[in-house]
């Protein structure tokens, strides 16, 4: 086989290092967990057996990247590949419920979850708390107790993923004209959040933006597409768009293009920071994207190493994401995803 | 006092109407025959009086009150019991389960009693002469004793009225002394019988009155012993007595005589299949007519398939004008000019949804596209061709082949078989259930098409036919040739004095191991 | 003839006319409702720039369609077809580097494998279509992700976006395409001894068998052709969304041409292929769910409107008891 | 006079009788194989399971599968009556996440509510499907399939789009879900309870007999006197039943009504049916099948996970291999027993 880009290195992941997770500064007074209140047993991470649950299938950039860093860090850490136990849901929540049940099962020691959905994890729950088998979630957060149910959470915080996108939108259009929403899969904590956050920031911010229209694009590319035209033939007027992901600007942009809008003429932004969103703005079809970065490995593994040796560790570990716009798109394409 | 009565029912269907003010009246301990040409709406009033449908005009009597069933079950709870004439059982189910089905016995608890329910079944059955293990998919039995499982499960509830439609059609002359023993015991018991069949002589042996039925109306009804046979069929058939005294029974003429000395057109050699069929040989001449005799389930249906390549060979040899096939599959078959009419003319015969023309036209497509693309010119032509020279009657060739009477479908079969310029002609029951005036043409036309030098194979259930219509008569027993009927040989006697010589030489061989 | 008598037979006639002529079509009617109704309360709906949209994204549903009521001709179906334009998906960016050429031939050499396999199973081991249909509707998707390695990759090849966003003579090429396959596949059903025994086997299996007709044939080469116009579709949504996403391209679709093929006057039971129908089905479901979007409806609305309208066209379509 | 054939009464009695005891018996035990086959198949990999993954013969491991194959295994059940009538049950899949989402909200009213409320919307669901197949001649299919769109709507209008999760309520409801007895979840012993009913009620119940008889032929048991309108709705009410019945007792097990459940539920319900030997054409099934059926996809799944990195998109290439592999194993059975 011989595709387009063979001639071409192949991009992306060559640089490690490139676009590694920091860590917000922990608000002060904030809950905090250490091995003893959890009640586990120290473990050294390079001989434990460690599980870790993908949601969905590999098959955009976030959980490509995400599997990779796990995958690697791991590696990095010396953990045998034979004691990283990988499993993945495929979208379907009962499969995975199942699944990190499985692994509780077959003697992980620690437990890495990208979890499908906030909620549903009490039989999980149950299972890991008599073993005491810390959990860490990573990219979503569960609604339960921390320190009890589960270890901690790592990830970004999405409704402050949609806010920020909402201040990115008002600057964009200087205050005013109409919006169009591309919703995420219906029912996903992360729709709701990034739709709640961007809603009441336009509202805090700029109550001339007006909401016109919200319809799902599945956080799938195609879908994204078909919305956007039929928003813009029934909306013409339209002056924004937010994409509550990357693959959905992208469709976005493809509409624009075959309806035959020039660069500029609706501004979208967007949530994820893929490299192809970040090239978007580079071509100047985006006006600007929020990242939500994927590379939990590190972090993670951080996390755990700290929890193992007795350090207290925060309730959320809430990383800071950058953004991406026409100032640093070019300079930073290196480190999207 | 009557027992079932209709006044004056009418039944309309899209297009036709089935059933003309007809009025017919069931006496107890009566059998009454329903005849009437294919079409006639025997079916139908059956149906009516068994709330498969309800009327459009009219009003139903049973024990001389106004009745009204809303549904077969209905009907059934009142003590009327159907045999019908195509779909009756379940074939999947177990022999026992089919006989009790909606009614099982059942244990204290409200469960099923199956150890009571295959008992009893056992028992039942054995009076019907089916001996089989009742547990057996019912699919598995012979015909007849479907047939017969059917028949006894009517008459078990305690039924005042049994209607059997075409109960005979495919039950083994042993099974007919059977189910006429039971009729007789039935009539002694004061029940009313309603009697369909095609089989004429059958009616002159067990029934009391007679009631004829033609194009929905009722042309005539009272006691048979009082009609001569030849009336009865000009009365069905609305045509003159000495028309039909003129035509005869059956439309076979005399002998066609392929010439003794010419080569076989179709020879088969040892042919042998699994279980069902070991090495029959029988060779066919241009010309001539060779009858397939023996009892239901002698093998002459796989025999007949598996020349026509629809039934699994595993060895022999079959050869069309010297030409050697070897295992042919269908294709082949009608390549080399061998054309099968299978004996269950609904799920292997016609396409009932596709039209007239396009049933005719299904096997010779090829012939009439070029390119892969259909000349409906052509086929119009060769579909005109065969519906005049087979007078099948439809109002166009568009019409839908489902919504032909069952002769006319059997023709447009024919039809479609002719239209390959076959070189033989296998036939499986090519009259069942079709009336006698459609049944005399396509024996008419068997005669005319041998007489054109094509080879036929002609397998009938009605001995009759088999006699009067083959030339030769190879007779089959349990998938083995035990004998063949030559000249002067071909005679009813003679094809029973073979079956049971055979009978007892397998009797014999039997009790040998 | 008086005026009395006209006026009291008319309703009666017209009743029987409209109850035989409805079945056929329904579809047509409940399009032109729709029509109508957007017309009236739908900014910009009858411009040719929305007209066009309409009919780029019904497309790739009326090609897979086409191919699916040939298949639910012989009283088959195939619900691998999503599965397919995946597989073609996947495989056209491996070989864009020869050319767009290639890259076609190779995704449809794919349908016509997949084409192979379900029709193997069904006319030959003898499978139930659903079942058959449904061991490559799971594994087909999978083997296109593992070919793609999972990623979504992007299409820059110029013939190739052409065929998904190009015009000729002011007509969107997809249209364009779309179009010549419903004229193809309608000629084949009518015209050709191929349609004809198609139909002959849906309508009644084992006879058409013995009358000779190379069933077995008839039916793989069906299926082969139903996974060639799903690989198809599956390339023209490549060249349409400018990128190749085997986890996503044709997800579902197996239900919404089944839908459309049926709600277009094609009954599951075979025997019959209504081309147009089909096409017209397809479009109604288009437009059901354009106007929901233009409306800015919940996906909830949207699911319980499609549910319903399905039901009617059904009800209205479906085959009355002839017999 | 008679064209009668008579023949000697007693014709070969003993050869057929010698003869058709044999065909009898090959008949039984390929039938056996058939209609058990999954259940050999499973017992081959649970076999080879056992010997390779070491974790796999753990006890909780076993409870693990069990507890998971719980809703499946109802959703199951229901469609094995469905396909037994000839019919098909494409709303299973919707129904069941509608129940979980209604059972979440109505445990706010203690444990009773929380199994009553979805068994209330989904029968009645079951049976709009089972009235309009029934009594429309509208196909099974297309039906199902508008239910499933429809009931996949109306839980996302009844949860704000899907993204209201209702939690569970009753504390009693919620350790249904998650507690055990004798170390196997309380929902197993539920499933359990509820697949002996539903043997019963398919082998030893009149109505049982009437789901096999309108599947084999639905004129013939018409004319038989067989309610087929009522025994089709019914099956119907059972599908809608028994998922909404799954889907309280996932409820209880999550603790919440989750609303992004998987969809294709119906699919694997089907192939699990038609893996445990029942047949699409109807006529004729096993529970005992659709059992194994169910375990079998579950044991895959889960020695695929045992295998510990097989990358997503193999795992469907593999469920899909073996889907193939199993139906046409099946098929052939099949045959033999009709050949023979
Ligand atoms: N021993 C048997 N076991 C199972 N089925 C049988 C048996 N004998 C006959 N049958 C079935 O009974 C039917 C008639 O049998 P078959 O076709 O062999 O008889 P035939 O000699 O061709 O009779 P005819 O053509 O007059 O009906 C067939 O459907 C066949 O499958
Ligand atoms: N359900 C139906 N719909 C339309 N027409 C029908 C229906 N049933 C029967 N007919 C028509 O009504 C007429 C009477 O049919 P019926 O089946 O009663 O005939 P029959 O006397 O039983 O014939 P046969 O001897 O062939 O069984 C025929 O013209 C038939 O085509
Ligand atoms: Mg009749
Ligand atoms: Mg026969």
């Amino acid at each position: 086989a011989k595709s387009e880009d063979s001639d071409t290195p192949a991009a992306g992941g060559s640089n490690p290092s490139a676009g590694a997770q920091v860590v917000q500064s922990a608000a002060p007074g904030a809950k905090s967990c250490t091995l003893e209140q959890f009640g586990g047993t120290k473990i050294d991470l390079k001989t434990a057996k460690v599980g870790f649950s993908q949601s969905e299938k590999e098959a955009n950039p976030f959980r490509i990247a995400e599997t990779k860093s796990i995958k690697d860090e791991a590696a990095k850490l010396g953990i045998p590949s034979a004691n990283l136990q990988t499993t993945n849901a495929n979208s379907q929540f009962n499969k995975q419920i199942s699944d990190v049940e499985q692994m509780i099962d077959s003697g992980v020691q620690l437990l890495v979850i990208a979890p499908l959905n906030s909620d549903g994890w009490d039989s999980v729950f149950a299972k890991a708390s008599a073993k005491k088998i810390p959990i860490i979630t990573i990219d979503r957060k569960i609604n339960a107790t921390s320190c009890k149910d589960y270890l901690t959470f790592i990830g970004s915080d999405f409704e402050e993923q949609g806010k920020r996108a909402a201040d990115k939108m008002a600057a964009a259009l200087g205050n005013k004209g109409s919006v169009a929403i591309l919703l995420g899969a219906p029912g996903n904590n992360v729709t709701t959040l990034r739709t709640k956050g961007f809603k009441d920031q336009i509202a805090k911010v700029a109550p001339e933006i007006k909401i016109t229209f919200e319809q799902t694009g599945q956080f799938s590319r195609e879908e994204g597409q078909k919305v956007s035209e039929q928003l813009l033939q029934s909306n013409s007027d339209i002056n924004g768009i937010y994409a509550e992901n990357d693959e959905m600007a992208l469709g976005a942009t493809v509409a624009l293009k075959t309806a035959g809008k020039k660069k500029g003429d609706v501004k979208i932004v967007s949530i994820d920071g893929t490299k192809g969103a970040v090239q978007g703005i580079v071509d100047g079809w985006i006006y600007s994207v929020i990242e939500s970065n994927p590379r939990f490995g590190p972090l993670a593994f951080e996390t755990a190493t700290k929890f193992f040796n007795g350090e207290p560790i925060a309730e959320d570990i809430i990383i800071s994401d950058r953004e991406y716009d026409q100032s640093n798109a070019k300079t930073d394409i290196n480190s999207a995803y | 006092m009557a027992l079932l009565e209709v006044v004056d029912v009418s039944k309309v269907f899209p297009g036709v109407r089935a059933l003309d003010d007809v009025s017919f009246t069931l006496q107890p301990g009566e059998v009454h025959a329903l005849v009437g040409e294919n079409g006639a709406g025997k079916s139908t009033l059956i149906k009516v009086l068994t709330g498969v449908y309800q009327p459009d005009g009219g009003q139903l009597r049973y024990r001389d009150e106004p009745a009204r069933f809303d549904s077969p079950m209905d009907a059934q709870r009142a003590g009327i019991s159907t045999i019908y004439q195509e779909v009756n059982l379940i074939p999947l189910m177990s022999v026992a389960h089919n006989l009790f089905l909606g009614r099982e016995p059942r244990t204290a608890y409200g469960l099923l009693d199956e150890k009571r329910m295959f008992r009893e079944a056992h028992e039942i059955l054995l009076r019907y002469g089916v001996t089989t293990d009742v547990r057996r998919q019912l699919g598995t039995l012979a015909l007849g004793a479907q047939q017969m499982v059917a028949l006894a499960r009517a008459v078990m509830i305690d039924a005042k009225v049994v209607i059997m439609d075409e109960p005979t059609s495919s039950l083994e002359p042993r099974e007919v002394e059977t189910l006429f023993g039971v009729i007789r015991d039935l009539h002694s018991q004061g029940i009313g019988i309603i009697y369909v069949s095609h089989r004429l002589d059958e009616l002159y042996q067990i029934c009391d009155a007679v009631t004829i039925l033609r194009d929905g109306k009722v042309v005539h009804t009272g006691k048979l012993a009082d009609l001569e046979r030849l009336r009865l069929v000009s009365l069905m058939l609305g045509r003159d007595m000495s028309a039909v005294r003129h035509e005869g029974f059956t439309g076979f003429g005399g002998d066609h005589g392929g010439a003794e000395d010419a080569a076989p057109v179709l020879k088969v050699t040892d042919l042998n299949s699994r279980r069902k069929l070991h090495d029959i040989s029988f060779a066919v001449r241009p010309g001539e007519v060779v009858g397939l005799g023996g009892l239901l389930g002698a093998g002459r249906s796989e025999t007949i398939k598996a020349i026509g390549g629809a039934y699994p060979v595993d060895g022999g040899e079959i050869a069309v004008d010297g030409k050697a096939l070897n295992r042919p599959t269908t294709v082949q078959a009608v390549k080399a000019g061998i054309a099968v009419q299978p004996e269950d003319r609904k799920a292997e015969g016609i396409v009932a949804g596709l039209s007239v023309r396009e049933n005719i036209a299904l096997a010779i497509l090829p012939r009439m596209s070029k390119l892969g693309l259909v000349s409906d010119r052509k086929i119009d032509e060769v579909v005109r061709t065969y519906m005049t020279r087979l007078r099948i009657k439809a109002s166009s060739p568009d019409q839908r082949v489902g919504d032909l009477s069952g002769g006319n479908q059997q023709k447009v079969l024919l039809a479609r078989l002719l239209a390959t310029q076959p070189k033989v002609l296998l036939l499986d029951e090519p009259t069942r259930g079709i009336d006698v005036g459609a049944k005399a043409e396509v024996q008419g036309l068997i005669d005319e098409l041998a007489a054109e030098g094509l080879g036929v194979v002609l397998v009938s259930s009605d001995a009759e036919e088999l006699v009067e219509g083959s030339d030769r008569v190879v007779v089959l027993r349990d998938g083995a040739v035990v004998g063949e009927l030559r000249g002067d040989a071909v005679t009813t006697e003679a094809l029973l004095e073979t079956i049971a010589a055979a009978a007892v030489e397998a009797k014999e061989v039997g009790n040998d191991d | 003839m008086t005026t009395e008598a006209a006026t009291a037979t008319r309703p009666a006639i017209d009743l029987a006319r409209v109850r035989a002529w409805l079945p056929k079509y329904g579809v047509y009617v409940a399009i032109g409702v729709l029509v109508l109704y957007n017309v009236l309360f739908t900014p910009n709906f009858l411009t040719w720039s929305n007209l066009r949209i309409q009919l780029i994204q019904v497309a790739p549903i009326v090609i897979v369609a086409l191919g699916m009521a040939l298949v639910i001709g012989t009283e088959g179906i195939d619900l691998s077809v999503g599965s397919v334009m995946a597989l073609a998906a996947a495989l056209i960016p491996l070989y864009l580097g020869y050319g767009v050429v290639a890259a076609i031939l190779v995704s449809l050499v794919a349908g016509v494998v997949v084409g192979l396999v379900n029709g193997t199973l069904v006319a030959r081991v003898g499978l139930q279509p659903i079942v058959a249909t449904l061991a490559l509707f799971v594994g087909g998707r999978g083997l296109a992700l593992v070919i793609s390695d999972g990623q979504l990759k992007d299409v820059r090849n110029d013939d190739l976006i052409y065929l998904g966003s190009g015009d000729f003579l002011g007509i969107p090429m997809l249209v364009w395409i779309a179009a010549l396959l419903v004229l193809v596949v309608a000629f084949v059903v009518r015209r050709t001894v191929f349609g004809r025994r198609l139909l002959a086997i849906g309508g009644n299996r084992p006879a058409t068998e013995l009358a000779g007709v190379p069933v077995k044939r008839v039916l793989i080469t069906v299926y082969v052709l139903c996974s060639v116009l799903a690989s198809i579709a599956g390339l023209l949504a490549v060249a349409r969304i400018q990128s190749s996403d085997a986890s996503a391209v044709g997800l579902l679709i197996e239900l919404s041409a089944i839908t459309a093929v049926v709600v277009g006057g094609t009954p599951l039971t075979g025997g019959k292929v209504r081309v147009l129908g089909t096409v017209a089905g397809a479009l109604l479901m288009q437009l059901v769910v354009a106007t929901m979007i233009k409306h800015n409806l919940q996906p909830s609305t949207t699911e319980m409107v499609q549910a319903v309208i399905i039901l009617i066209a059904v009800y209205v379509a479906r085959e009355r008891k002839s017999r | 006079m008679s064209t009668g054939i008579v023949s000697d009464p007693e014709v070969p009695a003993a050869v057929v009788a010698a003869d058709e005891r044999r065909a009898e018996r090959t008949d039984r035990m390929v039938g056996l194989v058939q209609r058990q086959g999954a259940l050999a198949v499973l017992i081959v990999v649970v076999l080879v399971a056992t010997a390779s993954f070491p974790n796999f013969r753990s006890f909780d491991n076993a409870g693990t599968i069990l507890i998971a194959a719980a809703p499946p295994a109802l959703i199951a059940l229901g469609m094995t009556f469905v396909i037994i009538t000839g019919g098909i049950d494409l709303s299973v899949g919707s129904l069941y996440v509608l129940g979980g989402v209604v059972s979440a909200y109505a445990s706010q009213w203690g444990l009773i509510p929380a199994f009553l409320v979805p068994l209330a919307v989904c029968g009645v669901i079951g049976v709009l499907n089972g009235l309009l197949i029934a009594y429309t001649r509208m196909a099974p299919f297309i039906v199902t399939l508008a239910a499933l769109l429809g009931a996949r709507g109306l839980m996302r209008a009844l949860s704000d789009e899907g993204s209201t999760t209702y939690l569970v309520r009753s504390d009693t409801f919620r350790s249904f879900g998650t507690g055990s007895f004798l170390g196997i979840g309380y929902p197993v012993w539920l499933v359990a309870a509820v697949f002996v009913l539903g043997m019963v009620l398919l082998s030893r119940t009149r109505f049982g007999h009437a789901v096999y008889a309108v599947g084999g032929s639905e004129d013939a048991a018409s004319l038989m006197g067989i309610a087929v309108r009522r025994t089709k709705v019914w099956v119907y009410v059972m599908s809608g039943l028994l998922a909404g019945l799954a889907g309280a007792i996932n409820a209880a097990k999550l603790g919440s009504g989750v609303t992004v459940l998987g969809t294709g539920m119906e699919l694997d319900a089907i192939a699990a049916v038609v893996i445990g030997g029942t047949l699409l054409t109807g006529g004729a099934g096993t529970i005992a099948g659709t059992i194994a059926g169910v375990l079998l996809l579950g044991v895959i799944q889960n020695m695929i996970n045992q295998v510990g990195n097989v990358p997503s998109s193999y795992q469907q290439v593999i469920s899909g291999a073996f889907l193939a592999v199993v139906v046409v194993a099946q098929t052939y059975l099949v045959r033999l027993r009709r050949v023979t």
